[in-house]
């Protein structure tokens, strides 16, 4: 029993410590721990946002209409005289929760299938392959538009039209993946000591491809992020007056000529969110997969 | 070969219809009225049926579908838009050229700067240039193309007065849609090709080379690169169909006028016509972006090219068996 | 001897695949009997199917044509729960140590999992019998929760023997489980198959291109070529009597070790063709030094001598 | 020809790699010397240090993460560690030759193979671009390539095939040395006798000097003059063929020898040796040997290096428990 006990423990800690390898591998990379740093900061100010901001969002100063950035201000007002520094943490909820959403959704869509259709072959693959050609057909951001036109703006619909941009190639990259696994013998084996389809393919195949189909799915969260801020951008996302930064900055372009602070700060929140995650998203593959990087 | 190239061109026409049908029940299936948004809120409910009636808006989904199909596919005709009374195929003549034009633009110098950027690092690897120069791409990658754009008009066209923020007509006009389309992606290709040319680095045929005597520059342009190239050349391709979309974001913000704006004006009046053909059109050069990889793929590496040729053979053996 | 019931049999055995340049008759119609507790190696050149064979055997593998017979019973068909059964009284061993396990298990829940698939064992009883299993196999217990990257060649390979022993099962195939390793951790684990085939009654395939440890192994052994087999016989008789021209060529090929005694070598033309869409007669025709007109008709594999069989039309006029 | 004795010379080679920290010790002190027209077989097991000498030689061992800490190469007398990268250049590939293990990956799979085999001929001979063509198809033929192959990619050969491109490509240049590493390993049976006959052929029509570097002892027997048992970087016993094959002294290759399964004998039990291969980046003090040895004393473990004895004349052993008379 106690025995049992010990051989638990130790096999938690093994386990623990492949984990702990990575997470070291990933600190010991100045870059990337940058990346790590500023992405924790970025997604706790977006949880304490509440606490954090000096302003409520919605609350309007009609002395400060446009006011530049000041102490007071940090990143000035908008038209309306809202905090735009208010806003922008808040804004930082919308924008983080959407790319991690769509990336989770096209992530889990992604794994399942794509291992079904590698690991079932012939005629299941084929029509999957050709319903992915069709989709594929149309760029993937340029679905995501349609898709916001159809279902009209919002949250919800701008995570759906990201998440359905990307599934066809998630589905597709996978599916490559376990064609290239296919080949390992100790799937043989698995199948000549009676594991059944779903164990080969959930309990032997899938942890052995999901690294780096996490690692491509962080360094998607960025993309997502950034195509999502575009929607908004050109009227068909997340709306105003809800503080998202890509539509934030979309109002902002009006009045570029004299206050261009209200288009650079929310611009400059996309931008370091979506370097953030990159920087760490690199930092993990070569964490994971060490033999990649030189 | 030519087999190989006939098979992938009518499997294109079956992608390119199944797009259609694809695009065309998405886009049935959008809130609003053409009708409404053409007469406006004063039309009696008369005008509208009228005018839905004229518009063939009140068929049933699959009769208009087949007319649609018809028309495009075998007319050639994308029919005549509804807020402009104008046929789409005429203002095609007129946009098309661009968005095409700056698109191949944008992947040109995505090539030409990405490539050899990417050589350099992969050679000097690990010097304190290579890791600048990963963060530098790495910032490049994350900047928004429509905030860069924007940065832009405020510096060139707001402070120095240099460049013009919109429109089209001198060259001017196409410094900064360029700059701002070409960024991420002269970045993604500097990644990918240092990763690419490491990966050779290792290459036992590498070895085979340098033990025959051969300089390490050869070693590096007639070894390395050329085996380097076929994945390169697979994320050129593969990002073609999100640049010429991504152009559509860029045409906005400078009101270039291309099939994006033309787009996002159809979105905007519910200009149907317009919508679906611009997404096809687009769609449609993505896919021979697509072959057009491919086929480079077969001229860099015979190991594809040898697959082409058996590839129709091979089809048929597989069928029968 | 021959009265009694073989435990494998296989009649008529075929196995195809198609592939880029046509039908790969990867295994054509192959007869062989493998009696109990003994060993039967099976040679032969890469791509010749060898492989192909014993997989199929195992029912990994769904057979063209023919039938597999496991202790007179046909087994070709079986499906369902009959098809588990079969596979727990028929395992493989694989040649590759790094691609046969899975890189995520460790060695414990490796040697476990075809316990547990089982579903006959308690939770102590799995415990007790991995205890055994790994002490059996010679894999010391500190390396219970390695992984495989963590180990040798050698090691990696006796966790596979475990594996595949776990459930008693009578047969097992040996897919070239010595040639991935280096010569001494190979005679080590060549000495533990043997051990385990004495002390457990097993019945092994022998699939190797190496004829010194096959015939260190084997009792029995069958050479193929291009999916067919050309020639079988006791081990002892086939090395000192070999009748079909590729097997002369085959044995001679071997570097000797005696440098006294340098082998006469029979030098084949060519190289190996491939098994796709091959044309009917003698596969190794092109390739033999005394072929004429008639191998290029169906050979059939005929006793020439007791227990000795061979599949050539000129094996009386070439010895 | 005055130079005909000790056409090569190696001596305390030392080859380190730095691998994620620790330093693997892959190479210690490696001394051979080689005639010419000689072959000599280097012996030994995966991760023993055999790869590593030829790339030295040829000083084509990547740098970082392998260093040549010290010792010298002296081919005809000249140290090629301390030649210019120019001159290193025209001695690769002309002057010494090597053949690789794996032909699957040896040849640039997008260039043809007479293009890589002329690459090589251009590079060192004063020839016009047809003259060079040329010689690529005559080599081509010596091998048993038809010519008109020249224009093919190395995926329409088989790997028979393809090692004899790696080797026609070695042998363009008529190199004085050629390094054969596991040239037959990747190749069936009766490829390999095919292939090494034609090496042994093409070396005597041509005077080569050859390494074959292999751990198969079967390999050695029929090719080589000398043989060299190499075991975690160090070579533990050297000889001619017969030395080594009729009065085999080193435990170690004692330990080979009865760890094969041999063709005459029917004994049921093989006597492998205990143990597995020390660890490169933690050698084992004294004889590294001596953890898996049967005949190892404490004396076996002492710091220091063990010596080379000469058994007999040319028959050299690194082991203090092997005296004359064993």
């Amino acid at each position: 029993m106690t025995e049992a006990k010990t051989n638990m423990t130790r096999k938690k800690s093994r386990k623990q410590s492949m984990f702990l390898a990575v997470l070291k591998r990933i600190l010991k990379n100045p870059v990337s721990c940058i990346g790590l740093i500023i992405l924790l900061i970025l997604i706790l100010s977006a949880v304490f946002a509440p606490l954090l901001a000096p302003y409520s969002i919605t609350e309007m100063d009609y002395d400060s209409i446009y006011a530049l950035p000041s102490l007071k201000h940090p990143f000035g007002c908008d038209k309306l005289g809202r905090d735009l520094f208010s806003r922008c943490l808040y804004g930082g909820r919308y924008s983080l929760s959407l790319g991690f959403i769509a990336a989770i959704c096209g992530f889990t869509f992604g794994q399942v299938f794509g291992i079904m259709v590698g690991y079932a072959g012939g005629k299941v693959d084929n029509i999957a392959m050709r319903i992915c050609d069709v989709l594929q057909a149309i760029p993937g951001n340029l679905l995501a538009i349609l898709i916001s036109t159809t279902l009209g703006s919002g949250f919800g619909n701008t995570i759906l039209a990201m998440t359905v941009g990307g599934l066809a190639g998630s589905v597709r990259s996978t599916r490559a993946m376990c064609l290239k696994e296919r080949e390992m013998e100790y799937l043989q084996a698995a199948k000549s000591i009676n594991c059944s389809r779903a164990t080969i393919m959930y309990k032997h195949m899938l942890p052995n491809i999901v690294a780096p189909a996490i690692v491509g799915t962080t360094m998607s969260i960025g993309g997502t992020i950034m195509g999502a801020a575009g929607l908004a951008y050109i009227g068909l996302g997340i709306q105003p007056p809800l503080p998202e930064w890509g539509a934030m900055l979309s109002a902002g372009r009006e009045q570029i000529l004299y206050y261009p602070h209200l288009m650079i700060f929310p611009g400059l929140c996309i931008a370091v969110t979506v370097l953030a995650i990159n920087l760490f998203g690199d930092g993990l593959r070569d964490a994971i997969d060490p033999k990649l990087k030189d | 070969m030519w087999k190989y190239v006939t098979r992938r061109l009518l499997w294109m026409i079956v992608t390119s219809i199944s797009v259609a049908i694809l695009i065309f029940t998405v886009m049935y299936f959008v809130p609003g009225d053409p009708a409404q948004m053409a007469l406006g809120t004063e039309a009696t409910a008369e005008e509208l049926n009228a005018y839905r009636e004229m518009l063939g808006l009140n068929d049933s989904f699959l009769v208009q579908l087949g007319k649609y199909l018809y028309n495009t596919f075998i007319r050639f005709d994308f029919g005549t838009s509804y807020a402009y009374h104008t046929p789409v195929m005429e203002e095609f003549a007129s946009r098309l050229p661009r968005t095409l034009a700056l698109g191949w633009i944008c992947l040109i110098i995505d090539a030409l700067i990405g490539i050899p950027l990417g050589v350099t690092c992969a050679l000097h690897r690990n010097s304190i240039w290579d890791q600048g120069f990963l963060v530098l791409a790495m910032v490049g990658v994350s900047i928004p193309n429509f905030w860069l754009a924007l940065l832009m008009v405020m510096l060139f066209t707001n402070k120095l007065h240099l460049l013009p923020s919109f429109g089209i007509g001198t060259w001017k006009h196409w410094v900064m849609p360029i700059i701002a389309g070409s960024l991420s992606g002269v970045a993604m290709n500097a990644r990918q090709t240092r990763s690419a040319v490491l990966e050779t680095i290792r290459a036992d045929f590498v070895t085979t080379a340098k033990a025959k005597g051969v300089k390490a520059h050869d070693v590096t342009y007639k070894h390395m690169l050329p085996n380097a190239l076929i994945p390169i050349v697979g994320g050129i391709g593969q990002r073609f169909g999100s640049a010429i979309a991504g152009t559509v974001v860029i045409e906005t913000v400078f009101s270039f006028p291309g099939i994006g704006t033309y787009m996002m004006n159809g979105i905007t009046a519910r200009d149907y016509p317009v919508v679906r053909s611009c997404v096809l059109v687009l769609a449609l050069f993505a896919a021979v972006a697509t072959l057009l990889t491919d086929l480079a793929y077969g001229f860099i590496d015979p190991r594809i090219k040898a697959q082409y040729v058996n590839y129709a053979a091979k089809k048929r053996r597989e069928d029968q068996a | 001897m021959e009265e009694k019931n073989a435990l494998v049999e296989i009649q008529g055995l075929k196995k195809y695949f198609s592939s880029a340049g046509g039908i790969n008759h990867a295994v054509d119609d192959i007869n062989m009997k493998i009696q109990r507790r003994t060993t039967m190696g099976v040679v032969g050149e890469s791509g010749c199917g060898k492989s192909t064979l014993g997989r199929t055997i195992i029912r990994l593998y769904d057979p063209t044509e023919g039938k597999i017979l496991l202790d007179g019973e046909d087994i070709t068909e079986v499906r369902g729960r009959k098809l588990r059964k079969v596979r727990e009284r028929m395992q493989i061993i694989f040649q590759d140590p790094y691609s046969s396990l899975n890189p995520r298990m460790s060695v414990e829940e490796t040697i476990r999992e075809p316990l547990k698939e089982s579903r006959r064992f308690s939770r102590k009883e799995l415990e007790e019998k991995v205890d055994e299993l790994m002490d059996q196999v010679g894999i010391e217990d500190r390396l219970r929760l390695s992984y495989p990257h963590e180990m040798d060649g050698g090691r990696r390979q006796r966790v596979g023997i475990a594996r595949a022993i776990a459930l008693n099962p009578d047969f097992i195939m040996c897919d070239e489980p010595v040639s991935a390793l280096d010569v001494s951790i190979q005679a080590q684990v060549l000495n533990l198959l043997m051990r385990l085939q004495d002390r457990l009654g097993l019945t092994y395939m022998f699939v190797t291109h190496d004829l010194s440890v096959v015939r260190h192994i084997s009792d029995n052994i069958s050479v193929m070529y291009l999916g067919q087999l050309v020639e079988t016989a006791p081990t002892r008789e086939l090395f000192r009597n070999q009748l079909h021209p590729y097997t002369k060529a085959l044995l001679s090929a071997i570097p000797s070790i005696d440098i006294d005694r340098p082998m006469q070598r029979v030098q084949l033309k060519g190289e190996i063709t491939s098994a796709i869409n091959p044309k009917p007669g003698c596969r190794f025709a092109p390739r033999c030094l005394f072929a004429t007109e008639a191998c290029n008709q169906p050979q059939t594999l005929t006793e020439v001598e007791k227990d000795h069989f061979v599949s050539c039309c000129r094996v009386n006029e070439i010895n | 020809m005055e130079q005909n004795e000790n056409f090569l010379q190696v001596r305390d080679l030392v080859v380190e790699y730095t691998s994620g920290g620790q330093v693997v010790h892959a190479v210690n002190g490696v001394s051979l010397s080689l005639d010419r027209g000689q072959t000599l077989g280097l012996v030994g097991e995966t991760g023993a240090g055999k790869t590593t000498i030829a790339k030295a030689i040829l000083d084509i061992l990547p740098n970082p993460p392998a260093k040549v800490r010290s010792g010298e190469i002296l081919v005809d007398g000249q140290d090629i560690l301390k030649l210019s990268e120019h001159e290193k250049l025209k001695i690769r590939g002309n002057k010494i030759a090597m053949i690789f293990q794996d032909p699957m990956t040896a040849l640039n799979p997008v260039m043809s193979v007479g293009e890589q085999i002329t690459e090589a001929v251009l590079l060192h001979n004063d020839f016009t671009r047809t003259q060079a063509e040329a010689r690529t198809v005559e080599m081509l033929e010596m091998v048993g390539i038809p010519g008109q192959r020249y224009v093919e990619f190395p995926h329409q050969f088989s790997g028979g095939m393809k090692q004899r491109v790696v080797i026609a490509m070695a042998l363009a240049c008529d190199p004085e040395l050629l390094l054969a590493d596991e040239p037959t390993t990747a190749l069936d049976v009766t490829i390999q006798a095919q292939v090494l006959e034609m090496i042994n052929d093409l070396k005597t029509k041509l005077n080569t000097s050859m390494i074959l570097i292999t751990h198969d002892l079967g390999v050695v027997a029929e090719t080589c003059d000398n043989v060299a048992v190499i075991y975690a970087g160090k070579i533990v016993e050297f000889g001619t063929k017969r030395d080594l094959f009729k009065a085999p002294a080193h435990p170690y290759t004692l330990g080979l020898f009865d760890s094969l399964p041999k063709m005459d004998d029917d004994s049921k039990e093989l006597h492998p040796i205990p143990g597995l291969p020390p660890d490169p980046t933690n050698l084992p003090r004294g004889c590294s040997f001596h953890p898996r040895c049967p005949r190892a004393t404490e004396a076996c473990s002492r710091e220091g290096e063990i010596p080379m004895i000469e058994l007999s004349p040319g028959h050299f052993c690194r082991c203090i428990r092997t005296g004359g008379n064993n």
